[in-house]
């Protein structure tokens, strides 16, 4: 039989590939979480931590078309959130994780009212300023009182709580990773069901033509501001954690300043803006090519650049072709590639029309190019 | 009863005065033909009631309800739908897409409710299965799911009209629905019109360069000219009305 | 040292004049950059930086200061060009979204291609213009450095320069041209995409003569056009992305904006600069959001 | 002058054009017509050279489909694309100013001739061209193009959008651009009754390919075709 094989969107060959896919991608993290080594689960762990913030910057920048470059802040935010309660009000850190989503939901849904005025590149330098203005508060000696200045907040921990399987600080990378992943998975059902749902597209439809969304009824503002705000506390959530697994806040964690955005923002177009598994596959990618470029070379490469330490290496110029690169090879980001390399082997069919009643229905043509999303 | 009353309307952008105080009315089920040179308003008047543009002067009344305090996206839950002469389509999307956005006042699903997947299925079984009703209808139903992108000019159009309708409007305006179009497909569009006009009982107002479609479906024509109207009346008094030929007609009708 | 607070507003006004005269020329780079192709090239600032370290080498190998800078420049615009051809232009047309992404990857390449090929060792670059200790004139009793009223100077002849090319010229009026409408621009037998590269090229050469004025002050190092670059793009979007006229008072405003909240403002200390210029640009943006002199666009629909 | 054999031209992988013939001689009005979506627009991007073709494009011994656009418009092919094309942000002027960009003889002496056959355009010279009405952003376009000095002048649908009383007009200046200086027209339009009063020869496609042709009287009076392409 001829390749590629068809196969309906929805039909139970379908739904068979759909959990096949799945349950390896399920079964690489469960035996990950347990086989892995210490380091490998602690940078698992940072992967999926970023891969959270980038689900919601997707949502923003993916589907909604809003560009920020201000994330760092909020994942920031919600870093400083947590270790502010617990290093200076000694709250437990599990509480401090809802305060964060609730705090930075709020700051993004103001962050984004310019939103409502500005577009494009405009936008995204207004994003930029929240970033840089966001490290300069860190730094500001007026607020050393709650964010400790330049030196930070040392000394946090979150060892796992007794109803849960591990095994206090022998387990704590184990307790980080299942967290991680858990909230992860929930942001990205969040995600999935937002994009394939009426608001999802009004989502889309502010991206595409605000002027049409409009007159179809879409309430731009409450569109912009609700979704600034929903990707805010996504990446908050994933900042408090963060900031819990590494003990400590500073201003110069890569991730709190403008770098940490840019590299947010990469993710999501490396993995394919606007697609689901878009910001995994952009934060695997993101993470495991930038510390094997940075082992390139002699130095530390790209990641002592950022952290304002000794800059050297082969390893900057190796990560920024490596990026050059993959957007050339890969317009639609990795998983506009897989689709690709999907479609040779499998084409998925659309859904059969839901009214075969109507008189002149034909059969729906399948699409003939990929588009992400 | 008067669907659509437009009273002293008057729009001003810096110098340029587009329309200056233009009055006219619709009735219940009536297709009303705007017609005019380019330049004469027409589409400024198409903005003004979808609340794109705020008019300096003059009232909008829809069914008696002031269309100047309604938000620009309120308008559409009211019943009015709209095309854009130059293509407002949602290029990324698949033409169910489109239309399916265009029933976005049809449904109930927001923020929250989508994010926890609250009646999000259901809902989107029903608009998906009206959206294919009436891309069936307009006979886009096999180009369904391609991105709207890249297809000629003419679909795109039939497409404007689909997302129009799938918002269920009572008051349609259409923005030079023929343009680009041949004289047979402008025939077929034309029966389109008065078809949906009477199943759904659509009160329409059109705006349109092909004379021939205008006269033949227009209940009542309104001519335009440099933001005035310069006449109204039945499709063959405002033919024959010495202003229009002048202004817009020319020597062959 | 100052007789009165005359004089030191003065001097804080020369100071910011000239820090603002840095960032101006900065701005017209990105400026004739986004007029041609609605891009914002992130990896400006390096460029320039990698340009004054070859401005530097140069001047090391015995070549005349004047002639070094303008050797540099032409490796800024042969630089400008290469990209806009090999990476930019191609990535346009197959992948419009990962410009950002490009650029992100070009301001690493470069950046770390200076460090491998110079080190990092800091490094000196002489100044175009008297700056010795003695070099200045007093105004109202504050002293004006020389050098200060040389950069003011060069930033002015080259907007007078570029107001020429766009008007003047018809290499400048295919370049409005391809800005308003590339399809048409093709239509007419203007060949498109040198037109888009000879852009970045000029954008290309104003970002080294920026980054070798700047040097001499600041230092020759790779982060030497860290700050200024995203001061520059501030006020970019401050005049108004497409106006080289309003790139000049962007630039100029931010300058004296900077000079006036160190001098003036106690409360915030130096350290939040940048967060008081972005606050002020926000609220400009949001009565204006094409900035000061950028053309807002009636959209048609 | 013109002899296009075998064009085709897709937009991904659909192929619009599927290898169409037709021919333009010296100081003819030729129209192409058919239903939208048939490959009007794309036949004549393919001449223009703006997007991807094959087959071969003959325009006074010059074969187009080797060359770029700016090369096909210094040979004397100047087009007038759908939806007028003008440039938006620049003044009436410089718009006429860009039209005359491959050549750098005489151009006052043309401006001041097409400022006299358009008045309109005189008058609004210092304007942008974006703030002109679709009728004179038309005759902006047409100006343009002759500002190249062609000698094939590719129309895309000039009367779309227009007013009657201008697409008349419009259809006038085109028959005298014809008469006056010799120089060829390929027109594509939807108005079939119009062009066709104007043009000598008429070619009918429809998905792709050629499916009639002839003299303008001749597809006129066929009533065959009139039903099936014309709808009138």
């Amino acid at each position: 039989m001829a390749w590629p094989k068809d196969v309906r969107r929805g039909s139970a060959w379908h739904r068979v590939g759909q959990l096949v896919l799945f349950g390896l991608v399920a079964l690489f993290f469960i035996r990950a979480g347990l086989t892995w080594n210490r380091s490998g689960i602690g940078q698992l762990t940072d992967m999926l931590l970023f891969a959270t913030a980038a689900v919601g910057l997707n949502l923003l920048v993916g589907v909604t078309g809003q560009i920020s470059l201000g994330h760092s802040a909020f994942f920031g935010l919600g870093a400083y959130t947590s270790a502010v309660l617990v290093g200076q009000y000694g709250w437990t850190p599990g509480w401090t994780f809802p305060v964060s989503i609730v705090l930075c939901f709020a700051v993004g849904m103001v962050v984004g009212l310019p939103a409502l005025r500005l577009k494009g590149v405009y936008l995204a330098l207004v994003s930029i300023a929240l970033a840089t203005t966001f490290t300069q508060l860190l730094n500001w000696d007026r607020l050393a009182w709650l964010t400790g200045g330049p030196i930070g907040i040392k000394g946090l921990s979150y060892l796992p709580p007794s109803w849960t399987p591990f095994d206090g600080r022998a387990d704590l990378g184990k307790w980080f990773f299942w967290m991680s992943l858990v909230v992860f998975v929930i942001c990205t059902l969040i995600a999935s069901s937002m994009i394939r749902s009426r608001f999802g597209r009004s989502m889309v439809a502010v991206r595409d033509n605000e002027t049409a969304a409009a007159v179809m009824g879409v309430n731009l503002a409450a569109v912009k501001t609700l979704v600034f705000g929903l990707s805010a506390a996504m990446a908050g959530i994933a900042g408090s954690i963060f900031a819990m697994k590494l003990t400590l806040v500073e201003p110069v964690v890569q991730f709190f300043t403008l770098f940490g955005s840019i590299f947010l923002l990469v993710m999501v177009v490396l993995g394919g803006a606007g697609s689901t598994w878009g910001p995994l596959v952009g934060a695997f990618i993101f993470v495991y090519v930038r510390d094997w470029a940075s082992g390139v070379g002699e130095g530390n490469g790209v990641l002592g650049l950022f952290e304002g330490t000794r800059i050297g290496g082969l390893g900057g110029i190796v990560f920024g072709v490596l990026l050059i690169v993959i957007v050339f090879v890969a317009p639609f980001g990795a998983v506009g590639l897989l689709r690709k390399a999907r479609a040779k082997v499998v084409r998925v069919l659309p859904r059969p029309p839901a009214l075969p009643t109507v008189a002149n229905a034909q059969e729906p043509q399948p699409p003939t190019t990929v588009v992400s999303g | 009863m008067s669907v659509l009353q437009v009273q002293d309307v008057s729009v001003r952008f810096g110098g340029i005065q587009a329309l200056a105080g233009l009055s006219f009315d619709i009735d219940e089920g009536q297709i009303c033909g705007l017609i005019g040179p380019n330049g004469a308003g027409k589409t400024t008047m198409f903005n003004v009631v979808s609340r794109i543009y705020e008019p300096t002067e003059g009232k909008v009344l829809y069914r008696g309800q002031d269309l100047l305090d309604v938000p620009a996206h309120g308008i559409a839950r009211l019943g009015i739908a709209r095309t854009f002469q130059n293509l407002a389509l949602f290029p990324t999307m698949t033409l169910l897409q489109n239309t399916m956005t265009g029933a976005h006042c049809t449904g109930n699903v927001g923020f929250v409710r989508s994010a926890l997947r609250i009646g999000v299925r259901s809902e989107e079984k029903r608009m998906e299965a009206e959206a294919f009703e009436i891309l069936a209808r307009l006979g886009l139903a096999p180009l369904a799911y391609r991105p709207a992108m890249g297809l000629p000019f003419g679909t795109l159009k039939r497409l404007e009209i689909a997302r129009a309708l799938a918002a269920k409007p009572s008051l349609l305006l259409l923005d030079e629905p023929a343009s680009g179009l041949t004289h047979s497909e402008v025939d077929e569009l034309s029966e389109t019109i008065h078809d949906v006009r009477d199943q759904f009982g659509l009160t329409v107002l059109l705006v349109e360069h092909h004379m021939s479609m205008v006269m033949g479906i227009s209940d009542k024509v309104v001519a335009m000219e440099f933001g005035r109207k310069i006449a109204e009346g039945t499709p063959h008094e405002v033919r024959n009305d010495p202003h229009v030929i002048a202004a817009y007609l020319g020597t062959e009708v | 040292m100052f007789a009165n607070s005359f004089e030191l507003f003065i001097q804080r006004t020369v100071d910011g004049l000239a820090a603002g005269s840095i960032y101006a020329l900065l701005a017209l780079a990105l400026v004739v950059v986004f007029r041609g192709s609605g891009q914002l090239n992130f990896a400006q600032g390096e460029m320039g930086m990698f340009c004054a370290f070859v401005a530097s080498t140069l001047t090391l190998s015995g070549l005349p200061l004047w002639l070094s800078i303008l050797l540099s420049m032409v490796v800024g615009f042969v630089m400008g060009v290469g990209i806009e051809r090999v990476v930019i232009r191609p990535l346009e047309h197959k992948n419009p979204g990962g410009v950002l992404v490009a650029a992100i990857g070009l301001f690493l390449l470069i950046n770390q291609l200076a460090v491998a090929v110079w080190g990092v060792d800091p490094r000196g670059l002489a100044s175009l213009f008297p700056d010795g200790e003695d070099d200045f004139f007093r105004l109202f009793g504050a002293a004006v450095r020389w050098e200060r009223v040389g950069i003011f100077l060069v930033m002015l002849v080259l907007l007078a320069l570029l107001w020429a090319l766009f008007t003047k010229t018809k290499i400048g009026l295919a370049m409005r041209a391809v800005a308003n409408n590339q399809d048409s621009s093709r239509l007419v037998g203007i060949r498109v995409g040198w037109i888009l590269a000879i852009g970045w090229g000029v954008s290309g050469a104003i970002g080294a003569l920026g980054a070798a004025l700047l040097a001499p002050q600041a230092g020759l190092s790779q982060a030497l056009m860290l700050g200024p670059f995203v001061f520059a793009s501030a006020a970019a979007i401050l005049g108004g992305l497409d106006s080289p006229l309003g790139a000049v008072v962007g630039g100029l405003a931010i300058g004296l904006i900077q000079a006036y909240i160190v001098g003036y403002v106690n409360f915030l200390g130096g350290g939040m600069v940048l967060s008081v210029v972005f606050a002020i640009i926000l609220v400009v943006l949001l009565v204006r959001p094409s900035g000061l002199f950028g053309s807002q666009r009636v959209e048609r629909v | 002058m013109l002899t296009v054999s075998g064009l085709t031209a897709s937009y991904g992988p659909v192929q619009v054009l599927q290898g169409i013939d037709f021919t333009v001689g010296d100081g003819e009005i030729v129209v192409i017509l058919g239903a939208n979506g048939a490959g009007k627009t794309t036949t004549m991007r393919a001449i223009s050279g703006t997007m991807p073709r094959g087959g071969t494009v003959d325009f006074a011994g010059h074969e187009l489909t080797k060359l770029s656009p700016d090369a096909i418009v210094r040979l004397g092919v100047a087009q007038v694309p759908q939806g007028r094309g003008t440039f938006s942000d620049l003044t009436v002027h410089d718009n006429l100013m860009v039209g005359a960009f491959t050549r750098s003889s005489k151009v006052t002496e043309d401006l001041d001739r097409w400022y006299s056959v358009f008045p309109r355009l005189a008058e609004r010279r210092e304007q942008k061209a974006g703030s002109l009405s679709g009728g004179e952003q038309q005759m902006l376009a047409i100006a343009r193009a002759m500002m190249s000095r062609p000698k094939l002048l590719l129309c895309d649908e000039p009367s779309l959008g227009l007013a009657p009383i201008i697409t008349q007009d419009l259809f006038a200046r085109i028959t005298e651009l014809n008469q006056e200086s010799g120089m060829a027209v390929l027109l594509v339009e939807q108005n079939a009754n119009l062009a066709l009063k104007i043009a000598h020869r008429a070619y009918v496609l429809d998905t792709g390919r050629i499916v009639a042709s002839g003299t303008a009287a001749e597809l006129q009076a066929d009533e065959t075709i009139q039903a099936a392409y014309l709808g009138v």
